[in-house]
């Protein structure tokens, strides 16, 4: 307690008419704030046409690499959603037409840069290195497939919708501590923007200067919602902008275009220029998830126009055009990787097994005495059942 | 009125509610034109408008948030949460608005609202779709939990909510969404919240459960008189928060043995709070044999492919019903 | 599970070589999207001028009306702060240097408008009908003093920063439903802001088009935290912009242009137009609260340009050149204002009562059997210990 | 060194490992240039820099999310939460990521951070500035809880805490962040995580506690001994998860009585969860009395000009005890 008279009050420190000219500069500028521009990046149409002076200079195996990738996604694509129909698969999330977004924002990372994906990144999974049948035992509920393998820095992908993206920020907030010279991607949807978690992630990023690339696959729906029941303002890129995130808008059905922004961003974060935030505009062309049909929610008519947005046809078009690719490489490519998923498929089909007895192995590293005895019980509980 | 499933009974209630109320409103992720990921809200939009039954974006604080704020200027939201393990994104403006609001200004605003989520597991589904976390509102003062484990009294108890004047959480075990039917009556129908239900009178035992483990504990309580002459008392909770302490301690006074089966993790789950009302409480001098709790353990839900065995099934009810039955 | 084959995989319905010309118009626009600009408003200068061409057509009674609520806001900071270095009053937060702000944000509500601040606006509960011993009964840790006045469409203040902007768009959303022609606003700091609850909360309003307006009170600090640690984009008007809700900044000291500023923006919620952000630029000159010490953690030469700054004198300036008021008349309101915080603390002092047997009332409607239980177990406690 | 306050004690635990750990960093508002709201890191971002003594912006749910990506990289952040009422706004990170990261995957990414954040009441504080939610985390699996009861083994349990592999919640009763003073030794202590302490032997009940409640649990255990010739014995838990159950049930087997003290709410509070395990477990057959929790009761934490009655006291400890004693 300070020795104050009870009944004077402490002297406001800032008493209006004591303060005395000469008055400083105007502490507030009242000049209107231009907010920029977002910059909006095609380099590929749908004729498969270049636009002028965009093409960018990437090897031409690199190109084919990645066309192979987005073939092997779709293959996978329609395997699982087969297999899911036979009953061999649990519910599973199709990615059909977003194949250019996804490989696109994996293609310039190296193994020790980071990834962090939602959940219907398969073929950007596959890229990184997980194997397809790890992929289908996870899909198919088992356990083992859920880990990323022993040489991948990928986060698990996200089952709660957004709740990735500030464990990504947090990854690259370390990377720029330990000096790591890599970057960190995460991506995450339209729908998931609307989480307050990711806009706190953009905000921590921008702070510390981290070196990552938020990239919001804006397929214009989230479930049933679409875009404009979802956000106040549809260029979702805007609000990088708003963070203090650099920010563009890239047509994510455009491998060229996805490539190279992707590029460009994940060489700012490495340059320790700060995080980016990529808005690739794509569409669900398919079912939310097996547990999905919107057939109840979604007129087919707004489909129908992203057929001929198709990034694969698009992207085979000019690759045929400019004699990268023949028609018959391309169905041959299919082939093939209709073969691995297959191949996958069998090994899947050979090799997932259910470990029940394991489910208490991982809570802690060494199993506190409480869970032991709970362990136990549940043993007994296997033993009685029959069940190894 | 037909043979309903739970998803239908549920429906029922909810246009019951959105017809006699103008003031009740639903919102929540997917649960206009969809219908809701499991169709409980189907049909609502369509009958009712996109203002009362509200597809909102996708963030579950955002729905909790704003349907209290619905609630204080008189508004009725039944707010859906499409899987309760999302609830977590919403804990705190459940904690500090929906459950506090009505303390904080001393009655002056009333948080009539009613949170919805299917819970627990059972529908092979991942991770995070599965969680049952009742305990943390059991244990977070000012709100209600309340649980049914059928058709009928789902429709009931969930009118009961609405009607309820404050903040109640109502969890939809999935499980049994669709497992059964059950006659509804025709004309709407409630039921007391804070009641429990002896959906079986015995003497030897009493066993307590709710939510869709009332399943299994049924099947056991059914095969302990037919196979063991063991007669079971089978209590449904019903209403989880405020626990029936009542009805509880009559029947374990009468019996001097209990068993409680949930599908909620062990460790300060409901159980605990119920073995420790029996143990301080009225119930001590009859008890002749030690608590049981057969609950999930305390290990997250896991993946699907071996979920199967994770909770307590009808052979450990009666395997512990008996070993409590020997017990001197 | 539908008859499918085992083996063919369910048809791609984007098949890439299918699709035929003529192709849809683009699907993807490349054209730059502008962001627009934010405008910055300010109205009275320094100096006590006004900017030619802005002064508000505002009746004289209503600034004198507003110049007195500043007063007395400040008369009942430096009261309370005096109050609580003598024990008599709980941790307080003080509001000294932001009154422009605080009034001018209320000054265009009427009585079917609602209002949600933070905890830092007693001069802005003062205006809105809490009289000043229920505010002090607050902060001295009565539960009495915490529930809004009957007549007052307030909600309490919130303590947990920035929870209370969700439900207050709650509102806003409840009010376009009931076709209630009134408007709500929330005001909340540039720390709070950093909540993710308060972009979705800008997010929601900006769907449902809710009739509320955003005041961010930007005063530089949270407790020690500047602005540059709390965003990476020191524009927070920005972030708005992001969200699709109309946004602007204002110089929160100068109160014509807070005036001028809220009312059009009040006036667009009401006419059904949608949501505003204002961000408020001012300065938090005094303590964080009671419990704060800025010496630890902020150069005093941070906070001196700002006394010239004050809104209070910088509106003195103008009311007395514009002889809208003496200097006489400005002392004589002061004094008064002073008589009116110590007749409100006398009455606080006789009326305040801590209730002890009352902290079960008011958590159900109904007590629960459980909790009624509890209540006698600690009413027996009150007993033992003799308190009333 | 000399005697040290528990704001003193744990400040040195965290300079100790700061100063030992390059990996380890802290994190949370205001705790860089201002030392914390109470003082607790006071210094060290001067000492460390700012990278690794870091200010957040003000977002605990981006605190604990980034916290844990920081671990998985391989830092041990340490992170504060200015008040464990703030914690409810990082649920869904502590829950979802933080708790349940090492399980999701297989062991590959340990979490290896600690959650610190005073908790409790008793300091005069406004609304949700006095929570002791501890129960929240103690129902949620993957999690440790910790709960220090003076200086010394504050800074111990700190050091524990840090120093285990997996997530730890740290909560600091600040109630008595300065109440006294202990001795402390000059080099670093470390104590066993899942421990209680035997802070008194004795054979006629057990008291079981922890945290700030331990002083009105000891003072009324030392006038149970002179007045009353009552001799309590004293549990400490420390760990509140995993809870030392074999020490519990030893003690209990020993009096035959057990009263349960904290600050918690009552219902699926952690009072529940020892009486369940007590009345279940081994110690049934030797229980000569009802169990008795004294807690917090179910409603929030009241404003602060009454919050002084609020909490069990000495006397209600000894007249819960003489009950007990006399109870046949
Ligand atoms: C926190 C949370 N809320 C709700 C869900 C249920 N859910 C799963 S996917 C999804 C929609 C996601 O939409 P978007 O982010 O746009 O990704 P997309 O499905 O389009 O790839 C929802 C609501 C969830 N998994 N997590
Ligand atoms: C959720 C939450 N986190 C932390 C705190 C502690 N706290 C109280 S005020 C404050 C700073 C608020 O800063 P700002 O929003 O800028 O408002 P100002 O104090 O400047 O008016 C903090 C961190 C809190 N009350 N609630
Ligand atoms: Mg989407
Ligand atoms: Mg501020």
């Amino acid at each position: 307690m300070s020795g104050l008279e009870p009944d004077k009050p402490i002297e406001a420190s800032c008493d209006p008419m004591q303060a005395s000219p000469p008055l400083p500069a105007s502490g507030f500028n009242t000049r209107a704030i231009d907010l920029g521009r977002i910059e909006c990046l095609q380099i590929l149409d749908e004729h498969g046409d270049i636009e002028e002076g965009l093409q960018p200079d990437i090897e031409d195996n690199e190109l084919l690499r990645v066309h192979r990738a987005m073939l092997l996604s779709r293959a996978f694509d329609s395997r699982m959603l087969a297999m899911q129909r036979q009953g061999q698969m649990g519910t599973f999330a199709p990615n059909l037409g977003q194949e250019a977004c996804m490989i696109g924002q994996v293609w310039p990372l190296g193994d020790e840069d980071w990834f962090s994906p939602s959940y219907r990144a398969f073929g950007a999974q596959i890229w990184r290195g997980w194997s397809m049948e790890r992929l289908m035992t996870l899909w198919a509920g088992y356990h083992d497939g859920f880990p990323p393998p022993d040489d991948v820095k990928d986060l698990p992908f996200s089952i709660v919708i957004g709740s990735h993206v500030l464990p990504a920020t947090g990854i690259a907030m370390a990377m720029r501590r330990a000096k790591d010279p890599h970057c960190m991607v995460v991506n995450f949807g339209d729908g998931a923007f609307s989480q307050g978690a990711i806009t706190e992630a953009m905000n921590f990023a921008a702070v510390d200067q981290a070196p990552i690339v938020f990239v919001c696959e804006n397929n214009g729906w989230a479930i049933s919602t679409p875009l404009d029941k979802q956000a106040g303002n549809e260029v979702l890129a805007a609000r990088g902008a708003g963070y203090g995130v650099h920010s563009i808008r890239v047509d994510g059905n455009d491998i060229l275009a996805m490539m190279t922004a992707m590029k460009e961003a994940c060489d700012r974060a490495r340059r320790g220029e700060g995080p980016t935030l990529i808005e690739a505009i794509t569409f669900r062309m398919s079912l939310h998830t097996t547990a999905d049909d919107p057939t109840v929610y979604r007129d087919e008519s707004l489909v129908e126009p992203w057929h001929n947005r198709c990034p694969i046809r698009r992207f085979e078009l000019w690759l045929t055009r400019t004699n990268r690719l023949t028609t018959q490489d391309c169905d041959r490519i299919r082939e093939e990787c209709e073969q691995e998923v297959l191949d996958a498929r069998a090994y899947f089909r050979k090799n997932a097994t259910a470990k029940p007895r394991e489910i208490f192995d991982h809570i802690y590293d060494t199993i506190t005495p409480e869970l032991e005895s709970q362990r136990m019980d549940y043993l007994r509980r296997l033993d009685r059942k029959g069940v190894e | 009125m037909p043979k309903c499933t739970m998803v239908e009974a549920l429906n029922l209630a909810l246009d019951e509610a959105l017809g006699n109320d103008q003031q009740v409103c639903l919102m929540g992720q997917d649960i206009g034109v969809n219908g809701g990921v499991f169709r409980v809200t189907k049909d609502l939009q369509t009958k009712y408008g996109a203002d009362r039954v509200m597809d909102t974006p996708l963030a579950e604080c955002g729905i909790i948030g704003t349907a209290v704020g619905m609630a204080i200027y008189g508004m009725k939201p039944i707010a859906e949460i499409q899987f309760s393990g999302f609830t977590m994104q919403a804990f705190d403006q459940i904690e500090q608005n929906m459950a506090r609001y009505r303390n904080r200004t001393q009655g002056r605003f009333n948080i009539d609202m009613v949170m919805r989520a299917p819970y627990g597991g059972g529908i092979r589904a991942v991770e995070h779709h599965s969680e049952s976390r009742e305990a943390y509102w059991v244990h977070t003062p000012g709100l209600k939990v309340v649980i049914p484990s059928g058709p009928r009294n789902a429709r009931a108890l969930l009118a009961a909510s609405i009607a309820d004047p404050g903040p109640v959480i109502f969890y939809e075990p999935k499980a049994i969404y669709r497992a059964f039917r059950e006659d509804v009556p025709d004309s709407p129908e409630t039921m007391e919240l804070g009641k429990a239900n002896i959906a079986q009178s015995g003497d030897d035992i009493t066993i307590i459960s709710y939510g869709a483990m009332m399943r299994p504990a049924r099947e056991a309580v059914e095969d302990l008189t037919e196979l063991h002459s063991i007669n079971a008392e089978l209590i449904d909770l019903l209403t989880i928060s405020p626990i029936d302490t009542e009805t509880l301690l009559q029947s374990v006074t009468k019996t001097g043995r209990c068993i409680i089966v949930h599908e909620g993790h062990q460790t300060c789950g409901v159980g605990a709070e119920i073995a420790a009302r029996l143990a301080e409480g009225g119930a001590f001098e009859y008890l002749v044999a030690p608590l049981k709790r057969l609950t999930a353990p305390d290990i997250p839900h896991p993946y699907f492919q071996v979920e199967q065995h994770f909770l307590p099934d009808p052979d450990d009810i009666i395997g512990a019903a008996r070993e409590l039955m020997e017990w001197t």
